[in-house]
């Protein structure tokens, strides 16, 4: 064998990873694209024009999406705590414990997900309604809202990396004298670490995303989907695309800057030494 | 038991028994009392249910029956981060996401130690670590790997210690020097060790006390010297160090008390064997004797051995093994004998095979079996 | 053990799932029961007076008869969906997971990061794309792998290529996270015992990451089955799903009990179906 | 009160007097915004009234909007909102249901005074006692002039063969069904089952042949745009404000339909005041014109078209905005329906639709 | 090199380098050949890059530099799963998810082979785990574990088979009698076995060639009575077994072939050594002596030994060992020397801490290496 064939058969698993992943782009380098578009000749039409920086001089102008955005933003955020923790802890009892109830419980955590937004979204209506709690509608019930539905999404990630994980480093922890919050904290969330990260990221991006569900409990406010779905009966606001663009270069930075963070935080450890 | 041994911590296993949830008894019903400060090592072969028991005594594993204390504190149910006992693990379970000095430092930092690097430090001095501190365990060696897991339990110094296998993939002079660390460190701290081992010399050369385990039960506990020099099973005889047993018909038995011997009938040479070294209730046994106790000599040369005495055995095999050379002697019975022979370069090069030796032993040395039991117990079949 | 230690044993794993279950069971299950409720109520009510529950298991009956094809064509759809994520989302996750070294996290995110921008921007991006008089269309035209008068859009084709699409990070994450914990010695251990690297993968790589593949599958075809937002933007009348008929039913027929009716039948339905799988794939284990 | 929605008993104080506050809901791209120099009108309004006005965009559908609201007023609880514009059938079905509060008419003296005579008296509120027109716009049809020919019929629409797969039709069952019921002969205001059945048959049929491509919601108008349908029944509004000069938005021959979306303020709405405030400064001619030359929706204010002549002369003979007599002539309403009967077409239509 | 060398499929390291991605070189240029059908043992201190070695010969890691061939065959870069090469794996990698049985078949499965099922069960017989055979790994003990890492190569017949610690978790006899079925198995077919292995007993009785690794390099290679009589490094004196290494002055060079002698003055005493026997050229040197070959008797009694004789020395240190016992002298210029003697019985008894011995060895034993060399390499520093 060559070595330019050694060198396509070693990288070859993540040669093509890399083009799913291009897959995945396709649509954000239209975003990106359009986030230049000069749409004022006709709105409705969305294709590129002519070129211009105004969308991203004024990435707010248009009237209530950066508050929506601002909404969106903490919601997930909070959406994705909250159900990243306990759905963590769901997962630890699901795979750890065998409890009676064990199988209602797992009945329980996938049936939300197969449950049609549409009909979740109108009967956690009713009961909030029920509750007296119509005029509140807002915020904290699209909260409620999306904790709710993030769960199981974060219940079934966190159990496909639990299950199967060598027990023998918890107890090696417990004999090290780690009590049952230090074994977790030191020895089992730093191994199921990418499992919660991954939970975690999907539950905020369900968050961030979703608009059914949240037009039902949503009141009067809006969300940045809210936002978009009604700007985009009449064209689409190319400073939607902005804020696109800007969402996943702030998540990149953001993983990026850890990443530098915790490994300066590595080598000052060393050189400590 | 008096009230001075009461006040003692000692280990003490009662009824310790051990299924699993497929229904093997990996342990059944172990009574064992290891006392505080010594050095107690676990023999037995593969599977017997060494890393059972111990798993027991760190609480990783619930018993299926009996109890577990240390001195008078019932530790059966405790949680394994409240007992004062420490494991270094046989398949060394190192923190696959923390470096090595972060291992180390674990248990003392669990316990709330605050200024942990000078003892971190030191151990890694002691296991030879030090250039290694700042890797993960993915990126040692397995020796290294194993030492880690030793230093692991080692810098927390706790009442008991269960060590598994700690040294079997460090090369004999790496071996012998943390030996001698285990040693010190057990003795200067009177720490409880519970060490299992299939290095034999490290088995008689550190214990205090040895038990040789078979099948999930204990087949004989005492001193090193003891359990070599005076086996009780066949089992025990060959496990420990290697013996030749030699069918013998008991003869007659004769005095009392500490001068009490039993005559054996051994292929028409009668052996004399003292009553502490008999270990069988019947007119049949089995004649133990070590071979490094066998001693040969050309046939016509003159035998320094006042003893029994054998003539006519060929040397049918002879392996040379550095410090010694075993030989293989065809007994006129038909049986072969084995015989070690130190290479002390007094005869000047190895006995050849086929030469005709005269072969003896002082019978004090003898032991006697039972011939109920497989003489070949503790060897493994080919 | 004694019975004392059981009892505790048993009650941290109830501890453990008390905050889930409780909010399931506020937020999830108590609505769920007044849809049952609902879906057992005289459909002859409205929206505005309300409907009085007279135990009508007609409902269930009419509900199935009028609306088993979309119920059909959602599993269908929804199942081809998942394939294709699955093999999509395999290749991706087994490139992070083992050969993405010290940018594992940053890929990671890098999945997720296009989802940040909105659903609906992306579609119309799609749509953009795959326009009738857009390049791809056209250079499939030319090479005859489309009719002269074909097109993408509004077509099953479309509808499936959305829900892959929109539901690959689903199926991602999970299987990374299974995948991420597989000792590379094993992969290793397998070479030397004169696997080539298919074997590898189909004897040692995907049993092993079967924990992922079913929590993968189950992310991915439960929400495709009951999703009504890829046909309704990207699809036909003629490839309408059952979430668009439940999504009809509730607002512009406003026929709740029958629309009630018809989700009742698709949970059951897709509850039934994960049990099946899960027992085949052999990871009952998971639930 | 009418109707049985049983809130007869719900009634608020109005708190507009110790609170300056207004919230509305209505369709997204529904009023002017502040760009520049240029002063929205409803910043104007917030300047003179000193009213805070938190205003939403989000009603994209009757159905959908019902669908959020309707628990909220059925229970005699707040929606968070004080106002918000519905179409006509869904704000007489509110108003049947007795959730919407009557206006003072002493608060709205524009209203009366200037509502065009085309507007009063619809048979679901008479006295617009409980509603305000907000816009009003056609139904008609529209296409690509850059794609495809001139496309003067629905029957042309539903079998021309240049467009098959290129068509679409609005999920808003009175728009399409009353532009079919008209291209057969029928008076979308007064029609019979048969009438119904025969357009539905019409409907169904171009469906089976391919013709159509969807039914959709406001999003039409992109696909048409970018080329992916060539033509498709359309609202008067989106088209015209698209400003796009390929597409073109014209009356079939048999007539087309027209619509309100009006003003409504719902039971608990507890700022009603304010609320009329709103509706009496948006009746004045001069900021109704203002609002008109930016959404191209017909403007229900009398004397606005003159106001025009000051803010765009080009849109005053526009007659999506001031239609004429005769171009009004051409436009039908739907027949109302009760809940049953709405129910009943509903489920035909998206039985075809879906 | 003659034809029939050539076609000979002798595996054969060139250049062989390691280095590691954080900068670590583990294998320093090797350069190895190791004959066709031959027993090769690799011995060395833990972290001297033994598993390194043995993972590029694999193919499991690529070499920086080098490498490898089988016969004609350039290997280096060949896919794992072409090369005709088994590995026992240190950590043993078994098959979480596969049974025993199905771990051990995996290998003649991958090849093709139809019916695995009697070489299954003969190899499960082999490494007596017959029982095991329905388990999952995760319910072995870990010698049990060990055996299955075994059988799983073992079954293969590979050409080359690389063994990394195989035996390591096993209890003696069962390390015994699975040292002695690889021998059969070995010879019957005629592979090529390369042995890591802490065991030197083991490396003796069962290589042809023994190669000393040392921090990435290959110190010493040669039949294992060849390393153990006669070492060329200090480290390998010390860490094949143990040695005595006292100073000593070269006085004269006498003869020459194999007759020539070196004349050195130790401590007073001037001893002969052959030249072949001598490592170094300076005039300095660390004169070696076997423990075993060192022979004691109280002072006054008669000592059976031509050679060098010191008088003077007192035994500071003794400890039973089963076999032999191990004393420390203390010699009148200070040194401690060791000795090893055989428990024969002979001397009835241990000889007394504080006795006065005489100690003698015979001179044609002794090896003279660099005086530049530690003294202590190959010792771990305690
Ligand atoms: N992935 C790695 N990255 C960096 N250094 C490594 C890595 N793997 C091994 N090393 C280092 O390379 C050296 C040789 O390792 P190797 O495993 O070959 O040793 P070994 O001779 O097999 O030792 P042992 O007898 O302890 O198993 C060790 O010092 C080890 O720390
Ligand atoms: N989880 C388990 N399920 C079933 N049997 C098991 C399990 N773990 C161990 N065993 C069996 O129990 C027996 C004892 O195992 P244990 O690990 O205690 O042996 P050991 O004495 O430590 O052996 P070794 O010297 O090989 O490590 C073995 O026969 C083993 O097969
Ligand atoms: N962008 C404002 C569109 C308003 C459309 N109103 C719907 C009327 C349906 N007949
Ligand atoms: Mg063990
Ligand atoms: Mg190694």
């Amino acid at each position: 064998m060559t070595r330019v064939g050694r060198w396509i058969g070693r990288h070859l698993a993540l040669a093509l990873g890399l083009l799913v992943l291009l897959y995945m782009y396709i649509p954000n380098f239209i975003v990106a694209l359009m986030s230049f578009n000069d749409a004022s000749q006709s709105r409705n039409l969305y294709q590129f024009q002519s070129f211009t920086w105004d969308n991203w001089l004024n990435p707010c102008a248009p009237l209530g999406m950066c508050e929506s955005l601002r909404v969106s933003i903490s919601i997930g955020l909070l959406a994705t705590i909250v159900s990243t923790i306990i759905g963590t802890l769901a997962a630890f009892a699901l795979v750890r414990h065998r409890f009676e109830g064990r199988s209602t419980a797992n009945l329980m955590v996938f049936l939300p997900m197969a449950t049609p937004e549409i009909v979740m979204g109108s009967s956690l209506l009713a009961l909030f309604v029920a509750a007296g709690l119509g005029g509140q509608l807002g915020f904290w019930t699209i909260l409620v809202a999306h904790i709710m539905f993030c769960i199981s999404f974060v219940v079934v990630t966190v159990r496909s990396r639990l299950s199967g994980l060598d027990s023998n480093l918890e107890k090696a922890a417990m004999d090290l004298y780690a009590n049952e919050w230090q074994t977790f904290w030191r020895v089992t969330f730093p191994l199921v670490f990418p499992g919660i990260l991954a939970a975690a990221l999907l539950a905020f991006s369900l968050s961030f995303d979703d608009f059914i569900i949240t037009n039902f409990n949503a009141g009067q406010t809006v969300t940045f989907p809210m936002f978009v779905w009604g700007a985009a009966q009449r064209g689409v606001p190319m400073q939607v695309n902005v804020i696109g663009t800007l969402m996943f270069i702030a998540a990149l930075t953001f993983v990026i800057l850890g990443e530098v963070a915790s490994r300066r935080r590595a080598r000052g450890k060393v050189s400590a030494r | 038991m008096s009230l001075a041994e009461d006040a003692r911590r000692d280990l003490r296993l009662a009824g310790l028994t051990k299924r699993y949830p497929n229904g093997f008894v990996a342990v059944k019903s172990l009574d064992l009392v290891i006392p505080q400060g010594s050095f107690f090592a676990l023999l037995g072969p593969s599977g017997c249910g060494k890393t059972t028991t111990l798993r027991m005594v760190a609480g990783l594993e619930g018993p299926t029956a009996g109890t577990i204390h240390i001195g008078d504190t019932d530790i059966t149910h405790e949680k394994p981060f409240k007992r004062p006992v420490n494991t270094v693990f046989q398949n060394y379970a190192l923190f696959p996401h923390l470096t090595i000095a972060e291992n180390v430092e674990f248990g003392p930092k669990r316990r709330g130690v605050k200024d942990t690097a000078s003892q971190v430090k030191e151990i890694l001095e002691l296991t030879e670590l030090t250039e290694q501190a700042a890797k993960k365990p993915a990126q040692l060696s397995g020796g290294q790997q194993q030492r880690v897991a030793l230093a692991r339990a080692l810098i927390n110094r706790p009442e008991v210690l269960l060590l598994d296998e700690p040294l079997g993939a460090l090369d004999l002079k790496l071996r012998r020097a943390m030996q001698i660390e285990l040693k010190r460190i057990q003795e200067e701290v009177g720490l409880t060790f519970v060490h299992v081992t299939h290095d034999q010399e490290e088995a008689m050369t550190m214990a205090d006390t040895v038990a040789v385990m078979n099948e999930g039960r204990i087949e004989q506990l005492g001193t090193p010297y003891d359990l070599y020099t005076n086996p009780h099973t066949t089992f025990v005889a060959n496990f420990l160090g290697r013996s030749n047993l030699v069918k013998g018909t008991v003869v007659g038995r004769e005095g009392t008390g500490a001068d009490a011997v039993v005559k054996v009938d051994m292929h028409g040479t009668v052996v004399t064997i003292k009553a502490s070294r008999v270990h069988t209730e019947s007119s049949e046994g089995w004649i133990g004797i070590r071979p490094e106790k066998v001693l040969i000599q050309p046939a016509g040369t003159p035998l320094d051995a006042p003893g029994n005495f054998f003539s006519g055995a060929v040397v049918s095999e002879a392996s040379y093994m550095g410090v010694s050379t075993e030989y293989h002697l065809r007994m006129p019975w038909g049986q072969e004998l084995i015989c070690f022979e130190q290479n002390t370069g007094r005869r000047g090069g190895l006995v050849a095979v086929g030469t005709q030796v005269d072969v003896s032993w002082r019978p004090e040395f003898a032991f006697l079996l039972d011939s109920s039991q497989d003489a070949g117990a503790g060897i493994e079949e080919e | 053990m004694t019975a004392l230690q059981r009892v505790f044993g048993r009650n941290a794993a109830y501890i453990l799932i008390a905050p889930a279950a409780l909010w399931l069971a506020v937020f999830f299950l108590f609505p769920i029961l007044s849809l049952l409720t609902t879906s057992l109520s005289d459909p002859a009510g409205n929206p505005v007076t309300g409907y009085t529950l007279t135990w009508r298991v007609q409902n269930y009956v009419e509900a199935l008869a009028d609306y088993w094809p979309y119920l059909g064509r959602s599993l269908l759809y929804a199942g081809i969906a998942t394939f294709f994520c699955l093999i999509l989302g395999y290749v991706l996750a087994y490139a992070i997971a083992f050969k993405a070294g010290r940018f594992k996290t940053i890929m990671l995110v890098l999945v997720i990061a296009p989802f940040f921008t909105s659903f609906l921007v992306r579609t119309l991006s799609w749509k953009l794309i795959l326009a009738d008089n857009g390049w791809i269309v056209e250079t499939l035209q030319s090479l005859n792998l489309l009719a002269e008068d074909g097109r993408l859009l509004a077509t099953p084709v479309a509808v499936v290529a959305g829900l892959t699409y929109n539901f690959l990070p689903f199926m991602i994450l999970p299987l990374y996270t299974s995948l991420e914990k597989i000792d590379p010695k094993l992969n290793e251990a397998a070479a030397d015992l004169y696997a080539n690297p298919v074997q590898r993968f189909w004897r040692v790589i995907w049993p092993l990451s079967l924990p992922g593949v079913v929590g993968g599958t189950l992310l991915t075809f439960i929400p495709a089955t009951g999703d009504y937002i890829n046909a309704e933007l990207l699809g036909s009348p003629n490839t309408q799903m059952v979430g668009n008929r439940i999504q009809a039913l509730f607002t512009t027929v406003g026929d709740y009990p029958h629309a009630a009716a018809l989700s009742v039948i698709l949970m059951a339905m897709i509850v039934a179906m994960v049990l099946y799988y899960v027992r085949k794939a052999g990871t009952e284990d998971l639930l | 009160t009418r109707g049985g929605g049983g809130t007869a008993g719900c009634v608020t104080t109005d708190l507009s007097s110790t609170e300056a506050r207004l919230a509305i809901s209505n369709w997204p791209e529904y009023i002017d915004e502040d760009d520049g120099d240029y002063l929205s009108t409803l910043s104007q309004f917030q300047e003179q009234t000193g009213i805070q006005v938190s205003y939403t965009p989000d009603v994209n559908d009757n159905s959908e909007f019902f669908a959020r609201v309707r628990n909220q007023l059925g229970a005699c609880q707040p929606t968070g909102r004080d106002m918000f514009m519905l179409t006509d059938w869904m704000a007489a079905r509110m108003i049947d249901a007795g959730w919407i509060q009557q206006l003072d008419k002493a608060n709205v003296p524009n209203l009366d005074a200037n509502l065009i005579s085309s507007l009063q008296g619809v048979g679901w509120d008479p006295n617009r006692d409980y509603s305000a027109p907000w816009q009003s716009g056609f139904t008609g049809i529209a296409y690509n002039k850059s794609l495809v020919g001139e496309v003067r019929t629905m029957d042309e629409l539903l079998t021309r063969s240049d467009l098959k797969g290129k068509v679409t039709m609005l999920t808003e069952m009175r728009d399409t069904m009353g532009l079919l019921m008209l291209s057969n002969g029928a008076d979308p205001a007064n029609f019979s089952d048969d009438d119904w059945g025969a357009a539905l048959e019409k409907l169904s049929k171009a469906r089976a042949d391919g013709q159509i491509r969807a039914f959709t919601g406001n999003e039409y108008i992109n696909d048409l745009a970018a080329g992916n349908i060539a033509a498709c029944v359309a609202w008067s509004g989106d088209v015209a404000a698209a400003e796009d000069e390929n597409l073109v938005f014209l009356p079939p021959d048999e007539g087309m339909m027209i619509w309100s979306d009006n003003m409504l303020i719902p039971v608990q709405g507890m700022h009603k005041a304010n609320a009329e405030k709103w509706i009496d400064f948006y009746y004045d001619p001069k900021i109704a014109a203002q609002l008109a030359a930016y959404v191209w929706y017909v403007c229900p204010v009398e004397g606005a078209r003159e106001e025009m002549e000051s803010i765009d002369p080009s849109l005053v003979d526009n007659p999506l905005i001031f239609p004429t007599d005769e171009y009004l002539a051409q436009t039908n309403g739907f027949m109302s329906l009760d809940e049953a009967k709405a129910s009943g077409y509903e489920r035909d239509f998206a039985d075809v639709t879906g």
